[in-house]
């Protein structure tokens, strides 16, 4: 899958100004690593970046990490044939503790952006996976949610805005990271059925941000799936690798 | 004289049937608990006669009907079921409001849920109050109410010490109910009539098995169905005004169908019993004082009598010639209870 | 993986009485199989009957079908240096609709059990993955939770018992597969702390029972991950197949 | 002569400083609410001071503190919180009981869950109650406490409609709280001193936040801690006796900490409001029948003053030559308010 044309290289400082107009897999800047992060960089034959990722050893150690888990309920009553199946959504902190890939993200000019990120996730992922004893179980991506031409997200507009009812823009860009633990604290805390969505909502939970497709696609090659689970603010969804299926 | 002076409560008896009928054809589908059937009809007077003749301990399966007459003629009913849910489950929606806050956004919001419980099973249910709308203006729907909350007072064994009513929730321009479609319907994918037809005589804990035991989040139900939560239909504003004057809790629980609230309060802090008292009879007993209406009513289960009588607010006896007697017939113990109907508030400063 | 000197074919109604000593993967005896399922039979070289598997394309459509998912819940409080991370259980239906592998079970005597189930899985799956318009998302399959020699199940000990006083043992052989959802009536139905449990319930969970060995080591091989969810009355482990991890 | 004639009851008053030093000391930790420490209570003291003589509109954040003394000697203490949880919530564990079952199974069970809820945020709480043990069995633990509730009547727009008040949870014989060991530990790992320690001044509300929003199912805790739900260390039966005969609710609410019981009731409903009157003051006034212990209070805030007298049980009107004005002091008002200690119950039948 590597191609000869790459190269690899760790992060440097100098990669930040050069990554700053580009886009992670879930809509931001890439950022520089922290200490015990590793950070890759893959350049073209010019030595020219072409596409970032990071690699976190746990997450939502600092700042509980919360998404919602998309489980179903099934209400039947067997003597008046009534069986009714739904899906459903609880807010949880279920990734707490896993690796996590952030800043995934390639130059908005790459000429073949999945070939680049599936050769950078192969590199990035064969050491974690040769690691079973500090690798953890799981490593998660989070992907950014569907949104609309203008910008809007029709699941922040069914679901986060009726408990959070400002711009959640301005919070976003100061709190960063934090945005959806403070966002958590006034979200519904149990079940929540699908159908009580509106439709837009309910079309856009799971479903990733144009903008994700080379990445979704890279991390499909590499082995990542759908984790039945979504961020809790765009509805944008959360793959994960599972460590086994990958030795099995 | 007043008209007020000729109207009588008692329990019904099998004559009565033809005056049901009459009343269950008048009341809108699913506002009265009368069954428009004679058969169902029949059966429930019968099950009433049953309970009231009843020397046994209560088994909760009792109904208890009564009518009122004015002159004979039957214009009002109203009932009580002794234990609600009895065989099964009673369900309602509790209200809660829980505050979510976040320092760091700013925000501090009241979250209203709504709670699927089982709180009011087993309580008695005040049921089938229907008064003809010629009578809804003066004391007949307070007498035809009320002195009920006396009968569960003087036989109170039979009954559970706190009691409940359902009253009618909201329903739009074409019949269809806002809270039913916004919640019950997304369970059922049927109108209420449809289910209800489907689910037939059994209870409602049966469909409430196929309704989700996490909350309902307010927020996320349509406008409409927000303003319907614990809504009153108009056709349900008398019985409800009156229990609500009695002390009645209206914001606690609602009807998990159509949103309609379900007011409940303990026997003994309702106003009419908390105000009753015991009147010994002694011949020639006179009252002294201004005269307000009371109810008075008999201690005779099977033939439980109530009417109205004005008699002065300390009134500590009364004559067996008193008019009352002419409609609650002759007494038939040594004393009457009464509970004034216009009382004030006890206050404080 | 597969090897000469086994032959497949169609599941028999002779089979019935051939497999009745036999143990699936779940501690039952395989059943026949129902007119919409797909049951293979693998064969030795002398035509003797070594091991079998049945595919359900629907789970949970008749009987509603329970499990308990393990999430995450963190409560923190940052300014007092307070931090902790709670694995949680809740009851629900999260599998209802996926396909679903049942009686996996191989004989006794069987000489190399986890090759020949690891051989069987092969030719049940191969046609199923290539139907992604009827396959579904994922295949699910249940296995026996941990028991002590007595038999006793901690994870019962430790939370059913509490719900459902009597011994299981007569219920559940007379419901059969309906038992789990009987017994969910009884469950708490939100979701539950895994520190409120007793130590060996919460040792036991998601862990196989013995015999299950080499059904969990075949299905390993063929890309099947722990699906964080367990069974509701021995906390045994459900793993699955994720249809895009294999397609990847 | 009784030396019930002897005790009154007033707003505590910076020469109660040592008094109130004594009392501190004289509580188990956790107990009572007055911190052992001269500074914090000259500061409670100010605070209950400003409180009393406040003109203005109630903001919630008023404590109010009471001495019982006895010919001048202070023997008790018992105060006041308008507000539950001020400037924050007041987190309780709700008792609720859902029934499943399984027709299947034959089983029908009971479950009993505890629910976090800040129900109680913003309610009056009767605080700080104290009396010396020399003095538990006579009346005088009556006088500290109920009088309480006739202040809050008189300034109702003070307070809120809804009272309640915490009472301290089981320990075992090390002091540990079986409650606290099987659920609060859960979710600090230190024992409940620690835990009050790490939290400091800080609100509960604030620990509330590292607890579980999901309910707590009762059977998957030990028996030790199943048995410590609701119950009552104690050192806190006198209160908790008291404040059940007025008719408080002690089976809803339970402390999160140690499970003791937090009681709740409506102010209108309470014994001593509900029987409480207004008696004119008329010099040579007599009353005339069997004399009943009956608290007798001024109408006075800053000045506010009670004691017990013997009157009449329907007693109209007092003479303010009556004895209990030898403690009360001369009569501030046109009127005084009484309410009757030893009251039987109204019954029906």
């Amino acid at each position: 899958m590597s191609d000869v044309r790459y190269s690899l290289r760790a992060w440097t400082s100098a990669d930040e100004a050069v990554c700053a107009q580009w886009r992670n897999q879930a809509g931001q800047p890439p950022a520089a690593p922290a200490p015990e992060e590793q950070a890759l960089v893959l350049c073209d034959a010019d030595g020219r970046p072409q596409a970032c990722a990071r690699l976190r050893p746990h997450l939502g150690l600092d700042i509980p990490r919360y998404s919602f888990h998309i489980g179903r309920a099934v209400h039947a009553a067997a003597e008046l044939g009534l069986y009714h199946c739904q899906d459903t959504l609880l807010l949880g902190n279920d990734h707490t503790g896993e690796a996590e890939l952030v800043d995934l993200a390639c130059a908005p000019d790459c000429p073949q952006p999945q070939q680049a990120l599936s050769a950078l996730l192969e590199a990035l992922l064969k050491p974690w996976l040769a690691d079973p004893a500090n690798r953890g179980r799981q490593l998660v991506v989070e992907l950014a949610g569907w949104r609309r031409a203008d910008g809007r997200s029709p699941f922040w507009d069914g679901l986060g805005r009726l408990f959070y009812p400002a711009d959640p823009t301005p919070q976003r860009a100061r709190w960063g990271e934090a945005w959806p633990a403070h966002l958590a604290a006034l979200m519904p805390r149990q079940t929540l059925y699908l159908s009580f969505l509106a439709e837009p909502a309910r079309q856009a939970l799971g479903r990733a941000h144009e903008g994700a497709a080379p990445a979704l696609q890279a991390l499909a090659t590499q082995g990542f799936a759908y984790s039945r689970h979504v961020r809790i603010d765009d509805g944008g969804p959360i793959w994960v690798l599972q460590a086994s299926t990958r030795l099995g | 004289m007043s008209p007020a002076h000729d109207l009588l409560l008692r329990p019904v008896a099998p004559e009565d049937l033809p005056a049901l009928e009459r009343i269950a054809a008048a009341t809108a589908d699913g506002i009265s608990s009368l069954p428009e059937d004679r058969e169902r009809l029949r059966e429930r007077i019968e099950r009433s006669c049953q309970a009231f003749a009843s020397e046994d301990a209560a088994s909760g399966e009792e109904t208890y009907l009564f009518v009122l007459e004015e002159r004979g003629r039957v214009i009002g009913s109203s009932g009580i079921a002794a234990s609600a849910g009895f065989h099964d489950r009673f369900y309602s929606y509790r209200n809660e409001f829980v505050v979510h806050a976040s320092a760091a956004l700013g925000v501090s919001q009241r979250l209203h849920t709504l709670h699927l419980c089982h709180d009011l099973t087993g309580v008695t249910l005040l049921t089938s109050f229907y008064i003809e709308p010629a009578y809804e203006a003066g004391l007949a729907p307070q007498l035809l109410s009320r002195a009920r909350l006396l009968f569960i007072a003087l036989f109170a064994e039979r009954f559970n010490s706190r009691i409940a009513a359902e009253h009618p929730g909201l329903v739009d321009a074409q019949g269809h109910s806002p809270f039913w479609d916004a919640v019950g319907r997304r369970f059922f994918n049927m109108d209420y009539a449809q289910a209800e037809k489907v689910v037939g005589g059994r209870s409602k804990a049966f469909i409430a098995d196929l309704m989700p035991h996490s909350p309902v989040y307010v927020p996320l139900l349509p406008e409409a169905a927000q303003f319907a939560i614990g809504q009153l239909h108009p056709v349900g504003e008398l019985p409800f005004g009156i229990l609500q004057d009695e002390g009645f809790d209206a914001d606690t629980y609602i009807d998990i169908f159509d949103g309609g609230p379900t007011v409940e309060g303990r026997l003994e802090l309702l106003r009419s019993v908390r105000q009753a008292r015991r009147l010994a009879l002694r011949p020639g007993a006179l009252g002294l004082g201004q005269e307000h209406w009371h109810l008075v009513c008999t201690e005779r289960r099977r033939d439980f009598r109530a009417s109205l009588a004005r008699l002065p607010a300390g009134v500590q006896e009364l004559s067996p010639e008193h008019r009352v007697f002419e409609r609650l017939g002759p007494p038939p113990g040594a004393s009457v209870m009464v509970s004034p109907l216009d009382a004030v508030q006890e206050e404080l400063r």
